[in-house]
Order: C-alpha cells, then structure tokens, then sequence
C-alpha cells in the first residue's frame, strides 16, 4: 500500500495533466493550500485550467502565481478579493470566474465526493446566484438546487499523513481540504510531516486514506501569513 | 446626537444572550465582541472552521494555521474546536448558529440585504455572506445610517445584487435600531436628540414606531 | 455553558417529551446505543413515539425495550432483523415501519443537521425504496430524491464529552451518533466519561459542542456484546 | 464436479487486486478475506464506520465498541482507521470502494440483484445492501448455483423484490463465473467436468459462453 507514496510534488503529478483539466485546490486564503504542488502545475506547464478553490491566492503566492504564467481559464470559487492580478485578468476578459457561496462551494465538493449528484439550499435565493437554477419548496420555505463538483485531479495539504494516504489537519489548515480530497477523480495530499501507517491514531484520522491517491511529504513549506494581526 | 461606534457596538452586543453561537462579520461587527456584557459568555464562530475564536494572538502565539475568516490571525481558548469548511457550514446553513452580526451596503424594508458587491467596481465574490444570512437564526445589521454620499441605505428595494431576500432581523444604525418582520420595519430605539422626522428624513424605507 | 450538564438522564429529558413524538436515537446494533437515555424514556411513560434508528435493539436491551412497553408506534430502520418482539407487533399491525437504506439513513441525518432539505442518490433506483420518489438523471443516470430528517429529540452516545457538550467517539461506536447529533432540535449527549472544557483536544472533537444541548455522565453501561465472536 | 465451498471463495479472491478496498458480504463474503492470494493486500470496509477490519479478537481483545457490520466482535489492525456512518456511506455512494462481494437471492441476466427480502417471511431490512451495489465499483455476487428446492436463481427476471437493477457486474457459482454487462450475461468458467448443457439447465437466465 506505501505505494501511494512519491518522492516529490512532480512525480506525484506524472502523468495526471492535461491542458483543460478541472484541478481542485485545498486551503483557505493562503492557509493550508498545496503549496509544493502549485509549484510543480507551474512548472508542468499545463495550461487552460478550471481551478476550484476557494479563493485565488495572493500575486505571487498560492494559486496567484499560475495566474501569473496564464495557466488558469477559468476560476470557481467564493472570495477573490485579495488578488491584483486576477482583478486585472478578469477585467481583460482573459479569465472566466464562478462565484459560489462558500458554504454552497464546500457542500458541492462534498456531495462530489459522496455520490450525490444534487442537493437543496436555502443559500442564494432569490439572489443572482439562484439564476437558471432550480427553485423548490420544501415545507412552505423555498430552496435551489445546486449540483455537485468532481474534479480530475484534487490537491490538498495536510498536517500529518501515513503511507496509507490517512490524513491529520491542525487547527483551522483543515478547511477545504477534507471535502476536496473526496471529490478528485485522482487525489493528491502534500503533508509536512509523512509518518508510517499505525503511527497516527486510528479515531481521529480526518481524512482516511481511501480518498488519497498519492502522498508526498512536501520539500519545503513557507506557509505565508495574509493579515499578521497581534494583540498589543 | 447620532449614536458613536461603541454605543452601536454596545446595543448590538446587548443583543446576544448567554449561550449564544454566534458569527461576527468583518469589519465593525467584529468590534462588538470587545462589548459583550459581563456574565453573559457567547462562542465565537469563525466559517473558515473555529468555534470559540480567541482575540488576536500575542507576537510568540502567531500560527500561520490560525487564522478567521478575515485571514487575520487569531488565538485558541480552552472552550475552541476546529472543522472542516463543510461542516462549518453544515452548522451555518443547518440553524445552528443563534446569531449573525454584519455591516450592510443596503437593507430593504422587507428584510431583503445588499452587502456583498457594487456594481462597477471588482467583484470580490460573497464569501460566506449569503449562507450565514440563509442559515443563521437572527441577522443583525450594524451600519451608518446613510452612505458617504448622504444617500439612504436603509431603502425600499435594494438597488445592489442581494446577498439574501427578506433575512435582516434587526438593524442598528448610528441614528436607531429598526426590528424587521413580515409586516416590515419598526424603529424601537432611537439615538438621543434625534427626531423621528429626522430618521425619516433619511430613511427611504418606511417604517413604524 | 456548563448549563449544558444534567445531573442524570430522566433531568436530562424533563420538559423535552410528548406523546407522538419523533425521536432519534445513535447506535449500530447495542454498540454505543444511549443505554440510559433508553431507560429513562421507558421510565417517563412517553407513548406513540417514532422513533428513528438503525436498528431496534434486542428484545430486553436497547430499544427492544421500549417495544416491550409499546411505546412505539413506528420505527425508521434499515435492519430490523435481532429482535422477535419486533417481528411480532409489526405482524400483528401494531407497529409501524419505514425501512430506509442504511446509507440513506445516515445522509437523511447529515441533511437535516445541515439545512438541506432533500438530496438526490442512486441508491434505491428500480426497487421499492423509489417508490413514490422523484426520479431524475443527472449525467445519463438514474437517481431518486430522498428528503432530510429532523427530530423533536436526538438521543446519542459517546465516549467522551466535556462540559460544552463536545463529543469524541471510540472505534465503531461512533456509527450513527455523529449524524444523529446534529439532527436533533434538541440533543442530548450521554456520555462514559464527562470532562472540563479544554482536556479533549480541539483538533479531534467529532461532534463539536453546538449540536448538543444536554450533557449527563451515564450512571452505568451494560455495553452488551450482541455477537462475541473469537478467534480460535 | 462443481466447486467447493473454498473454491468458490478462492475464485472471488482472485478477484482481488493489490491495493483494493474492499466489502465483504456476510456469510460467505466474509470467508473471501481466508483466501486473499500472497502479494494482494486489500483494504475491508466494514459499513458502521471502520477501513482495515481486522480478524475476530482473542478473547482478551473483545471489545464492545469494536463491531462489523453484521454485529461481529472483530479487531483493530495498525490500518485501521473509523468514521462515522454518513461518512461510511458517503465513500460507499461515492464510488470509493473498488469491490462489493456478496451473496444473492436472485440475479438476472441484466445484473438485477434480489437479496434482501422474500415476501412473506418477516422482513429484516435492507440494511447497506442497496446502498453497496449501487455505489461500490464493481459487485461480485457469491452464490450456490440453485436454491435449496433446486430451483434456478440465475434468472430471466428477479421474482423477488429488488436490491439494485443492472447492479452484478459478476457471479461466482458453484458451477460457474458469469461475467454481465450491457450485452447480457456471459459464463467464462466453469467447475470441471461440468457441462454448458447441464449449466443450461440449471439456469433460467440465457447466457452465452
């Protein structure tokens, strides 16, 4: 089973890529986002992507720097306003964008993972995000279908990951990244730290490793911090 | 006189009940945690996956993987637990949350609230304004009165895109505090020395009081 | 927020019950059943319930003994097949009976705690569980819409709780509890072992304190073994 | 002469590839996991909440809180790792289990599969059958070739209530391996010095060969 195991992002990336792909991408701002695979997509050249992320990084951190080299056609997502370079491309008409509401985002990757093609929200009604959607009544209260999101190929950071692909988050680096591990026809986690299987403890694995593909232990984590805020 | 930002802050924070969940928006609604009266002791949620936010972190506590919703870094209590963004909004669009504090570009008289974009100017996206507002079980609006430009925010329809129709429970502005239901908005409370008149002077939306 | 302890669990249900109520209740098999939430139901006398569950409990444990006592008028189950008291009160029509798939069960939960109100699945597409249900294709396949539970009462069992009314699970007894905790309107927790705010780590809590507005420490667990198989 | 009992089970293991996860019916699924081929480690799912189900405990080792699906004390192995049912369900739903092995009442020849209730007996319940075959990649169905009264249950249409339609992707009898797809039902194998006559007999559902 360590054969999920890869020595390093590029590998781990071999032969998933192709120009037009959907990639979904872990991580809350630049908190706990696949920082060592977003340097190998850069560097894979793979172009014309659809990236599902919650937001789009900064300008040259995160998902921002393959805005920077146009490898990204068209974003989904739910907040991109952190981001002077995709404000300049999406006014140039050069990038097409999704908004989601973040809840409606987190559960459409969910459902992607779990088999559930469509489900009903109260989010959005009557708002421009329930247009050409579905409006039902359930109990007198009116709802929208939203569907779900698979994509090819998920990346997601951890904490901890064993050998069997099981992953443990810290803190609030959990986020996105356990319903986008679910819904990537192929999944990757990058980790910090790669233990043996039996090392992490078996109740309170947050993503079991049925739902990773492949691991690598990342080469090098700067985790950048957006808005450093200090009691004073 | 017009209310100042704390007094908003302090009639919003008399708002929360002991027990209460509840999620701060960005900006001033985050002030009102700095306001809650004593003996009454709420939890904190953070949508990106925290209940029981602590404040700011001291310079040695900063964790990049400790963060709200406004990408600020934050602190851990001995009352926090962490979750998924999934389950953070299972909790939110599931009723679960007792109260939601946010600032508004524009509230209707029915309830219906603008705070999420402008028209020309870039979007940034909704983030998770629309699911609290569907979700939370009270939405408190904590805004100025009017715009910069003098004009009405408090209106008969909203102009801007919507972030959620007929969700606004209560509206505390620096000149009263309006409560919303099905029969339309009320002012309960107004600052001292300000007329009704005045209120209504500013005021698109109609109202009762 | 220690309002949330009670000091047993008949304290736990006062002022919660009505006769005709919808009652949810954790467990797999007797495993992490609310053995004393149980007992106090039996000994408050509620009638007509119907109650939602996995399973029903044997004859003389579990909720076998609120059949004994035939305060219930209907179950939700997906397996029924332990208990003979069952079996005869449901030929004899005195007891109602909606058999739901399991993994159908424990979504139907996880959609009422989270404020969708229906969802689509392929899980009982052509047989008697679409019956009456909206079918619909999504991508070429068949699904049905299964709608969300909510109860006027959730029952769970966990290992560990603290006094906010957060929740950790051993092994498999986690099972239906987690989803069942967030369905209730209200919920109350029974747990082995009741501890201060702060000791059970915020990183592993499975069912964060929010969905639990009662606490009590079980005065006693039986913890019975429905199926003690060795090996040789 | 048909195939034993352990014949069968080792035709279903073989099934088994190096790295599957993997459901194990009760009964005789559950006897599949003896006959696991050296170099093939697969993963079991057991459907309250656990990847890597490990063997029935030693007696020391039982432990009420560690079950299988069908209420058996088993054990933890260095693998194991447990969740809740929603999130069971959700990896069964999803399509992330590789294989489903289980027994059947009833199969047809388009890959309906019968085997959760026989009319007239006590019903027990589906339990997570229809929620395995209509998730799990690829199902396996493990059965003697006729009923006790001799009676076919390879069968032109299922008489009993349904589990899933169009579901068994194979079916291993004591006879026989059928292979089903969209084109029908195909027997690829069969037990030695039995004849494809003989097999026709005792099948009501048309196959080719």
């Amino acid at each position: 089973m360590s054969k999920k195991v890869y020595p390093n992002a590029k590998a781990a990336l071999d032969g998933l890529l192709s120009d037009g792909m959907m990639i979904m991408a872990g991580g809350f701002g630049l908190c706990a986002i696949p920082e060592n695979l977003i340097l190998a997509l850069r560097d894979s050249g793979v172009k014309n992507l659809t990236v599902v992320s919650n937001n789009c990084g900064v300008d040259d951190f995160g998902l921002g720097i393959l805005l920077q080299t146009r490898q990204i056609k068209k974003m989904i997502s739910s907040y991109v306003g952190e981001n002077a370079t995709f404000a300049k491309q999406f006014l140039d008409g050069e990038l097409e964008l999704e908004f989601n509401p973040q809840g409606t985002l987190a559960e459409r990757c969910r459902a992607g993972g779990a088999g559930i093609p469509a489900f009903f929200t109260k989010t959005g009604v009557g708002t421009v995000v329930a247009e050409g959607k579905e409006t039902r009544e359930f109990n007198g209260e009116a709802y929208i279908m939203e569907t779900a999101l698979v994509a090819e190929l998920s990346i997601v950071k951890a904490w901890k990951g064993d050998k069997n692909g099981n992953l443990v988050y810290r803190r609030t680096a959990r986020n996105f990244n356990p319903p986008m591990a679910t819904a990537g026809r192929v999944t990757i986690a990058e980790v910090e730290e790669l233990v043996e299987v039996g090392q992490l403890d078996p109740n309170h694995i947050h993503t079991p490793g049925i739902y990773v593909n492949r691991i690598i232990q990342g080469a090098r984590y700067e985790k950048r911090i957006e808005r450093r805020t200090v009691r004073k | 006189m017009p209310w100042t930002l704390e007094q908003m802050c302090r009639l919003a924070a008399a708002e929360l009940k002991d027990g209460y969940y509840v999620n701060l928006g960005i900006g001033m609604p985050t002030e009102v945690a700095n306001y809650i009266p004593d003996g009454v002791s709420v939890t904190l949620q953070s949508e990106n996956g925290m209940l029981g936010m602590g404040p700011f972190p001291s310079e040695n506590e900063v964790d990049a993987d400790l963060i709200n919703a406004g990408k600020q870094t934050i602190s851990e209590l001995p009352e926090s637990v962490y979750f998924d963004s999934a389950e953070s909004f299972a909790m939110i669009r599931g009723g679960h949350i007792d109260m939601s504090i946010l600032g508004a570009l524009q509230v209707a008289g029915n309830g219906d609230l603008a705070n999420w974009m402008i028209p020309g100017k870039m979007v940034k996206g909704m983030g998770g304004a629309m699911d609290l507002v569907a979700g939370v079980k009270r939405v408190v609006v904590l805004m100025e009165h009017n715009a910069k430009d003098g004009s009405a925010k408090l209106v008969k329809s909203c102009s801007l895109p919507l972030t959620g129709k007929a969700v606004v429970d209560l509206v505390i502005t620096d000149l009263g505090v309006f409560e919303i239901d099905q029969k339309g908005m009320k002012l309960i409370e107004k600052a001292p020395d300000i007329s009704v008149d005045e209120i209504k002077k500013r005021t698109e939306a109609p109202f009762t009081h």
